[in-house]
């Protein structure tokens, strides 16, 4: 009994002695620790990726709090996580609305459209190689091929294809920005997830100049600026650009382009349809910039699916909301996440 | 009696090295030498502690344990039952009191609760018979055996990073590889020194 | 306050209740721990005397040693421990030793952590079987008088200077030809 | 009781604490030198953690965030020193072998990585199926490693001679030797474990 | 004009000529020197030995290549310097098979799961002695004496055990008992300063190495000459401590590691289980290289030292 | 004792090609192409038209900036286009193409200023700016920035850089064989411009008649000297010059001004001693067209602006099968891909290389034999610097001091496993300038 009374107390003692030490040490050594930098943390994504320009997600995490970053800082998180910090942080979220963007690859001239100017030996990367007589391809605004961008996305986003352009998977895109950044030749840009037509070519030589150095390059010939129905392509310095606020996927551009430079997929062009709740005003009909909808006032009226480009505007103008837009094909279902 | 010191300091960094021959603190060696920097810091930190581990263990054990009759079965309870405290007392003293030292290593304080050196070196001292003096060396010496063993692993490890390792074997298989080459080569210090 | 007397109380108790357990534990195994220690000693000093059944151990000189006497209580020899400095750690070592003859009777290795497969070999009774009717007055040096395990002269060279030393101090207490 | 079995074999496989997760090796590394040690070893880490567990379960509400890592180590220790007692008076020839590694058993990562991340959040059912998975998980990983360094380190295979003289390497029972038999093993479950990925993956 | 499709490179745009193959050929070629001092003491089954180790070590690095679908490349020459240094490292009669053996763990663990040539951070030709040293103690302490083919011991172990020394001719010339390679001196220098002329060895490591023994030497006592001479220090200087891959990169870290090998050698020899500490020295310092080459950045050029 | 510095390569110097040939004057080019940047710092606005008339040495290009040079017309003639051309620096450049008109007629503004003694030192600047003169030696860093330091960095130096450490080349050479006075009256006009006393002429050994000659004119030239300096690679890169020279070190990150020194090549002089004397800014050059490619060698005055191909076919065209063409040296030169490139104020030679002598041999790992450590003159660690870029550790390059690489080429060329360090270390040095501008 004796032993077991003597262990038992002295354990006691010990434990006394030690919590109490303990106790003291944390009332006298507490320290204030913003429990605020590890709730932001949480609502991070946790990528690390560095898009933001802090060391991590627990760098950006403590900027918040110290109010050295603004609340949207992480673009990989997008408005969700922006509003969830706004919430911890106690402010209201401004500006967190912006559209989606994504990274886009603006370039068609691969392996076998580009041609080549020079037998390029070295590093093989895109950066050190355009350093080199600015790059083997003849175009000097052509994608390298190298795949830098492949090596920074830090969501694997981006896979070389055989042809030696990169292929971005828009369903890992964060539009973090990062692939832009390392582009040696500015073939990457974010733009906004909705628009789906692009001119995939930035050379500004002239036309007959890029011809000659890329089967797919822009060749400024402006059927694109005559095609489009909303004044939202325009040919600047030998090459289209799109206006992507004012362009509407009708894709009349993609249909003129004599080389295939403006691409989009012709499988998401939306038509037009009309269900019952159609009065026959004819706003839409007057409206539509192809003339695909016709009938009479004040009966259901129809559109030509042939010819319907999918810009909805019907669909805005309609005022008994009797218009929907839907796809024509299936979105391309293969991805494997 | 400056001569047994001395090699109970040589025996603990190189003859009988806590990491390679005696196989204890494994888990933080991996952990944390994958950075000079971080392993400078964990070997600092674990010193510290193991110093003050091995004078807390030398009094407890000869002015508790012993005198009531205690050490065959609460030795290691009121040991662990210690350093766990020690550790945590320390942590928030560094904090207060330094926050840069706290930067420094302070982050490594809570891992070393479960380093098995610290315990290992506490229930070595009574089974050695370790005066007071002996005790402390010997704490020193197994820290400094560890942070060594840490800031080689931390050199190699950073190499690696530029090295085309077969993928099977990434992360801790050629660690634990690396750690075998390194034991074979400290056994070269075999028979160094009398034990 | 609450949150911190909490803190010390849960501590004390948990303590408590692990002192307690632990010394019942103890209570309970301790015997048989004793038990198991004397039995190895009892073992280990038979098996260096031979013919002895049963020993008791005498203090002397402020050394420790055993007398091993068969069943009829005739002594049959003397034992006692002694510890080398080996390769990597003490060998400790349990010698018998006849004075009427003023030979060895055996050895036994306790413990050691010499190195498997090359000192640990001294374990074997390929060497400690030599000891056995090795006259006290015998030089004791390996490789001349001590046959050693190949590829590790320094674990044998410990076991051998251990023997001899202390050696000279048991033949003090009971000289060679004397009785005990 | 699907959780259950998924807990359980998840320490055998999926976050097997030697092989996967790589934790608590010290004595991995240092008992390992005989298959009977591994086994032992195994056996008695897995009674540790299973009581470990059970109580860290049950006590998890009563238990201060503060001091919880103090309390824990207590409940720890306090079984560590049972096993410990037990094992002096009932096997004394493994007693010695595995020397200070069983009162390590206390500061074995694995056991407070459990305590701490799996049975202080989580009922006491699903902490038992819990802890006896990863004990077992780390008992039969340990047993492996016991295995080849026996096998080729003393030629025989608990006890019995497999091998003859054709494997008498020293080093095998040696620090060196664990470390290498250790990262080649791991090496060895990469690879299993990467395979089984890739057939599970979609194309 | 006429059209060529130029190549475009960076700058510079010619080449010293230097290459890997060439290097590790002219090592492998200045230890024919001591390899054949090896054979003349030893006879054929000396050859044999280095034969064995050379095509072990080369079919390793092959099949290693081969496993993991790499590129084999064994002509770079590495593996061949690799298995012939193992081989110098041996004791002459070595059971064959072991010497197999060490020359597979060699390249093995001490190449190729490191990923190859120049990944390694220790000696390999070493890491194969020491992993044999250590799993066949008995084996590879067994020592044939020159000539007579009687088993015998090295004069460090002589000197160890008994304190007995050997004659500087002997030790010179290499008629003494020890490993294939390591018995005479001479043959070893030629090689080594024929590597030094060219270039391709770095005098830093080999002077401060050797020096290091020698200073320690003579303030501990013993005989400068005699520990110079004897072992494996001469062959482990000039060939093995100057392995470029496992040393420092800086001037001052290869003086560093001279120095530290050195050291390490005299300790492990005076004071030291083994009687030989020049394998387990390098090694150490293989350890320490990377740690040397982060604290020995040299100062660059306008360089203002701010701490 | 010879004048050096630490590190460094001892590279073939093939320099027999041309050595001895004396400077030719190339044919009037039909067509010259004049980039609108030209030097370091902000390109120039063009400031004629497609259809306008130009004549030689009438000013083309505006310098707006203050680091900035303008250009100016070579030849007489018409101008047919101002568009993005090619530009041996790599990328597109605008610049304005002339059509010659077979005359050479000197523009009418073009008069020789006062003597020497008469300017004051702002004229003499005004002078070299308005006369588009930019370093020769390389990087053409506009000569009259570098003379006007700022007020706190005093300047008691100058060093004539005369080394020509790169193989092959051997325009300055000639330069300094045969107009050795133009040379000197250029440093006099700096010295008088900076109002410095003391000055060097910096040549490497082996051209001792260049030396000779130099040492004939400055004899009893107040504080002119000539420094005779080893022969070895990049004896010519300014910091080693300024190290080998007056033994101080440019700091890291500093300016030859910091060591109060400033450097400018031989051909810099001699391109101030031509508009001192006749008033002409900087239309022509001496340009070594030499390798083993090159059917005839020869050192020319060239128009700037003639495009790469006129000026090949006048040394005889290719010899073989040409594997590369690079402007400037083979340690720091750019190679070409198109021979419609127009020689430029700093294309100092165009060497051609066959294609067997330039056949790439497999890379293979670095073996850390640190032969790149001991040639590097900036004393960086190279193979660290490589593996780091590799990686992709900007960061860590960074704290290796990737950014004070000089780019000189002495890595690659002794590594032995012919790992691209230069290019490597080039690719991280523009990867940590990208990240600072963000
Ligand atoms: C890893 C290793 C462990 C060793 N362990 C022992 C040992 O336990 N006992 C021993 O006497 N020698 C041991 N040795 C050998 C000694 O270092 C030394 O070489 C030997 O005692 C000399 O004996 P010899 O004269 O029979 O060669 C060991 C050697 C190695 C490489
Ligand atoms: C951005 C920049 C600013 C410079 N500013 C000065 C200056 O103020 N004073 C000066 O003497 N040189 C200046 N230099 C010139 C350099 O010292 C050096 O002469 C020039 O970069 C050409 O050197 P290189 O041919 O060795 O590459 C400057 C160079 C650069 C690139
Ligand atoms: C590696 C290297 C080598 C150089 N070699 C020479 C050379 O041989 N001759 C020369 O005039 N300039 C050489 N330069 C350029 C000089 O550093 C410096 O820019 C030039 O002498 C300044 O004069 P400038 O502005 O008149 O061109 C070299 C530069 C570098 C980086
Ligand atoms: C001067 C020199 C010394 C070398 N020494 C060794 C050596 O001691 N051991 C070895 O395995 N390889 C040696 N090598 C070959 C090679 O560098 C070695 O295998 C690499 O470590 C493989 O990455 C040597 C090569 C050279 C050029
Ligand atoms: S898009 Fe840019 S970064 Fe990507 S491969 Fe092309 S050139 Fe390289
Ligand atoms: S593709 Fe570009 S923008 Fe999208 S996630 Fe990858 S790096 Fe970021
Ligand atoms: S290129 Fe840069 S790193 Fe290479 S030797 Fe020259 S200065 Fe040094
Ligand atoms: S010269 Fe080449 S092989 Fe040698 S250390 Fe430098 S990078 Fe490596
Ligand atoms: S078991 Fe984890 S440190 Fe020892």
């Amino acid at each position: 009994m004796d032993l077991i009374l003597i262990s038992t107390l002295s354990m006691a003692g010990l434990g006394l002695v030690l919590g109490g030490g303990l106790v003291l040490a944390s009332k006298k050594f507490a320290v204030e620790n913003d429990p605020r930098v590890d709730r932001v943390l949480e609502a991070l994504p946790g990528a690390n990726c560095g898009a933001c320009g802090f060391p991590g997600c627990s760098g950006l995490a403590k900027a918040i709090v110290e109010g050295k970053a603004p609340i949207n800082a992480c673009a990989v998180g997008g408005s969700s996580v922006s509003q969830k910090v706004a919430s911890i942080m106690g402010v209201s979220d401004t500006g967190a609305s912006t559209d989606k963007k994504i990274a886009r690859v603006l370039c068609q001239g691969g392996n076998k459209e580009a041609k080549l100017k020079s037998d390029y030996r070295g590093v093989k990367s895109c950066r050190a190689a355009s350093l080199v007589n600015g790059g083997p391809k003849g175009c000097p605004f052509a994608c390298i091929g190298f795949g830098d961008c492949e090596k920074v996305c830090p969501f694997d986003a981006i896979t070389m294809s055989d042809d030696g352009l990169p292929v971005i998977d828009e369903e890992k895109c964060t539009g973090c920005g990062l692939c832009v950044k390392e582009c040696p030749k500015f073939v990457i840009a974010l733009v906004p997830e909705r628009n789906e037509v692009h001119v995939r070519c930035r050379a500004t030589m002239k036309g007959r100049d890029t011809r000659d150095v890329c089967s797919m390059g822009c060749i400024a010939c402006k059927r694109c600026e005559k095609a489009c129905p909303f004044d939202a392509i325009h040919v600047v310095n030998n090459v289209a650009a799109i206006d992507y606020a004012k362009c509407r996927n009708c894709m009349k551009c993609v249909e003129v382009c004599p080389s295939k430079t403006i691409t989009s997929a012709f499988a998401e062009r939306k038509k037009a349809f009309i269900d019952d709740k159609c009065i026959g005003c004819t706003i839409c009909a007057k409206n539509c910039p192809a003339n695909a909808i016709t009938g009479e006032i004040k009966k259901k009226h129809v559109v030509n699916q042939d010819i319907c480009i999918g810009c909805g505007i019907c669909e805005e103008k309609c005022p008994k909301g009797a218009i929907t837009m839907e796809r024509a094909g299936q979105k391309a279902e293969n991805r494997c996440s | 009696m400056l001569k047994e010191l001395f090699f109970i300091i040589i025996g603990s960094v190189l003859v009988n090295n806590f990491v390679f021959s005696r196989f204890l603190g494994n888990c933080p060696f991996l952990g944390v030498s994958s950075k000079t920097e971080t392993a400078v810091g964990m070997g600092m930190a674990t010193t510290f502690v193991l110093t003050m581990t091995a004078v807390a263990a030398y009094f407890i054990q000869n002015f508790i344990l012993v005198p009531f009759g205690l050490a065959p079965f609460l030795q290691i309870v009121s040991f662990i039952l210690v350093i766990a405290s020690l550790v945590q007392l320390v942590e928030m003293v560094v904090l207060k009191i330094s926050p840069a030292l706290y930067n420094a290593f302070g982050i490594y304080l809570p891992l070393i609760t479960t380093n098995c050196i610290v315990l290992a070196v506490a229930l070595l001292i009574p089974q050695k018979n370790y005066n007071l003096i002996e005790s402390t060396i010997f704490g020193v010496g197994a820290g400094l055996g560890f942070t060594l063993a840490l800031i080689l692993m931390s050199g190699i490890r950073e190499d690696l990073e530029f090295s085309d390792v077969p993928d099977a074997l990434k992360g801790p298989a050629i660690v634990f590889i690396t750690a075998g080459l390194l034991a074979m080569i400290f056994l070269g210090f075999a028979g160094l020194v009398p034990l | 306050m609450n949150q911190y007397a909490r803190m010390i109380v849960v501590l004390v108790i948990i303590s408590l209740v692990a002192g307690a357990v632990l010394a019942f534990s103890y209570k309970v195994t301790n015997p048989k721990i004793q038990e198991q220690a004397q039995q190895a000693l009892q073992q280990a000093v038979l098996k260096v005397i031979p013919g002895a059944e049963k020993m008791t151990a005498v203090e002397k000189q402020g050394m420790t040693l055993y007398i091993g006497m068969d069943n009829q209580g005739n002594k049959k020899g003397i034992a006692f421990k002694t510890t080398g400095s080996g390769f990597s750690g003490p060998i400790e070592i349990m010698v018998g030793y006849n004075p009427r003859e003023g030979k060895l009777t055996g050895i036994e290795i306790l413990s050691m952590s010499e190195t498997p497969g090359l000192g640990a070999r001294i374990k074997e009774p390929a060497f400690t079987d030599q000891f056995k009717d090795k006259s006290v007055s015998d030089e004791f040096i390996p490789k001349k008088d001590v046959k050693v395990v190949t590829g590790a002269t320094i674990s044998p060279t410990a076991v051998s200077k251990a023997i001899k030393s202390s050696l000279a101090e048991v033949t003090k207490i009971y000289p060679v030809g004397g009785d005990f | 009781m699907t959780q259950l079995i998924k807990d359980f074999t998840n320490g055998l496989w999926n976050e097997n604490p030697i092989f996967r997760a790589v934790i608590g090796i010290c004595s991995a590394l240092a008992v390992t030198t005989a298959g009977q040690n591994g086994i032992a070893m195994g056996l008695a880490l897995t009674f540790v953690l299973t009581c470990s567990s059970i109580l860290v379960s049950l006590l998890r509400s009563i238990i201060p965030p503060k001091v919880r890592i103090p309390c824990y180590i207590i409940v720890i220790a306090t079984f560590t020193t049972m096993v410990d007692l037990f094992m002096k008076a009932y096997f004394p020839p493994l007693y010695q072998v595995m020397g200070i590694f069983i009162p390590l058993i206390v500061v074995n990562c694995i056991v407070l990585w459990r305590a701490e991340g799996f049975a202080s959040k989580a009922s006491l059912a699903r902490s038992i199926a819990d802890a006896l998975g990863m004990g077992l998980g780390y008992a039969w990983a340990i047993t492996l490693i016991s295995i080849v360094r026996e096998v080729l380190g003393s030629g025989t295979l608990f006890g019995i001679n497999v091998m003859g003289q054709a494997t008498h390497w020293v080093i095998m029972l040696l620090p060196p030797g664990a470390f290498l038999v250790m990262g080649i093993l791991v090496g060895i479950m990469n690879m299993i474990a990467r395979k089984s990925v890739k057939n599970t993956h979609c194309h | 004009m006429e059209e060529f499709k130029f190549i475009t490179t960076s700058s510079p745009h010619i080449h010293s000529g230097e290459s890997v193959q060439k290097i590790m050929f002219n090592v492998a070629g200045a230890l024919l020197l001591p390899t054949v001092a090896g054979i003349y003491f030893f006879g054929l089954r000396a050859l044999l030995l280095v034969i064995t180790t050379t095509l072990a070590a080369v079919l390793t690095e092959a099949a290693f290549q081969k496993l993991r679908g790499k590129p084999i490349t064994v002509w770079d020459g590495s593996a061949v310097v690799t298995g012939i240094l193992l081989a110098l490292n041996l004791p002459p009669g070595l059971p064959l098979w072991m010497a197999v053996v060490g020359a597979a763990v060699a390249i093995s663990l001490g190449k190729q799961v490191y990923g190859g040539l120049g990944m390694n951070p220790f000696n390999p030709a070493l890491i194969g002695r020491v992993f044999l040293m250590i799993s066949f103690p008995v084996q590879m302490t067994t020592w044939i004496n020159p000539v007579d083919g009687t088993t015998g011991a090295t004069p460090l172990q002589m000197m160890k055990m008994q304190g007995v020394s050997t004659d500087y001719t002997k030790l010179f010339l290499g008629n003494i008992g020890g490993s294939l390679g390591e018995t005479s001196a001479l043959m070893i220098i030629l090689g080594g300063l024929y590597l030094l002329y060219k270039g391709y060895i770095e005098w830093r490591i080999p002077t401060f190495y050797l020096g290091t023994v020698a200073v320690l030497s003579v303030l501990l006592g013993r005989d400068p000459v005699f520990e110079l001479l004897s072992g494996g220090l001469m062959l482990g200087a000039f060939f093995m401590a100057t392995d470029m891959v496992t040393s420092p990169i800086s001037r001052l870290g290869k003086m560093i590691f001279g120095l530290g090998a050195g050291i390490f050698t005299v300790i492990i020899r005076f004071y030291g289980g083994y009687p030989e500490g020049v394998s387990f020295s390098i090694l150490l310092m293989n350890a320490f290289t990377p740690v040397i080459n982060r604290y020995t950045v040299p100062r660059i050029y306008g360089e203002v030292k701010v701490r | 004792m010879l004048k050096t510095f630490k590190g460094g390569i001892h590279p073939p110097y093939n320099k027999d090609f041309t050595k001895h040939k004396p400077v030719e004057t190339a044919k009037l080019p039909d067509r010259v192409i004049i980039p609108m940047s030209q030097h370091v710092g902000a390109p120039c606005d063009p400031i004629v038209k497609v259809g306008d008339t130009v004549k030689k040495g009438q000013k083309i290009g505006e310098a707006k900036a203050f680091v900035s040079a303008p250009v100016h017309a070579s030849i007489s003639g018409r101008v047919t286009a101002v568009e993005p051309r090619p530009h041996p620096g790599g990328g597109m450049v605008i610049s304005v193409v002339i059509e010659s008109d077979g005359k050479d007629e000197v523009f009418e503004g073009i008069k020789p200023p006062k003597s020497l003694g008469e300017l004051t030192p702002d004229e003499i600047k005004n002078l070299i700016r308005e006369s588009g003169i930019v370093g020769m030696g390389g990087a053409g860093f506009p000569t009259q920035v570098k003379l006007s330091p700022p007020p706190e960095k005093t300047i008691d130096t100058v060093i004539v850089n005369g080394a020509e450490c790169e193989p092959y080349l051997t325009a300055d050479h000639r330069l300094m064989v045969e107009k050795p006075y133009d040379v000197v009256l250029g440093l006099e006009a700096i010295m008088k411009a900076t109002g410095v006393k003391k000055a060097y002429i910096a040549i490497e050994e082996n051209k001792p008649d260049a030396i000779e000659a130099i040492k004939q004119v400055i004899k009893g030239k107040e504080g002119i000297e000539v420094a005779e300096l080893a022969t070895k690679y990049p004896q010519g890169g300014e910091k080693q010059l300024i190290n080998a020279v007056t033994g101080r070190e440019v700091p890291s990150g500093g300016l030859p001004m910091d060591v109060h020194v400033i450097v400018d090549n031989a051909g810099t002089c001699a391109a101030i001693a031509g508009a001192l004397k006749t008033g002409m800014p900087l239309v022509e050059r001496i340009t070594t067209v030499t390798g083993t490619g090159i059917k005839e060698p020869k050192n020319l005055l060239i128009r700037i602006g003639t495009p790469f191909s006129e000026i090949i076919e006048q040394c005889g065209g290719f010899k073989g099968e040409a594997g590369k063409v690079i402007m400037g040296g083979p340690m720091m030169g750019l190679a070409q891909s198109a021979m419609d490139v127009p020689a430029v104020k700093g294309t100092s030679g165009i060497l051609v290389l066959e294609k067997k002598d330039v056949a790439l041999s497999e890379q293979l790992p670095c073996i850390r034999c640190a032969r790149c450590v001991d040639a590097c003159p900036i004393h960086l660690l190279p193979t660290t610097l490589g593996k780091l870029a590799e990686k992709g550790m900007w960061a860590e390059a960074e704290e290796y001091h990737a950014l004070d690489c000089i780019e000189c080429g002495c890595c690659a060329y002794v590594c032995p496993a012919r790992i691209p360090l230069t290019q490597l270390i080039r690719l991280a040095k523009n990867h940590i300038i990208a990240s600072k501008k963000k």
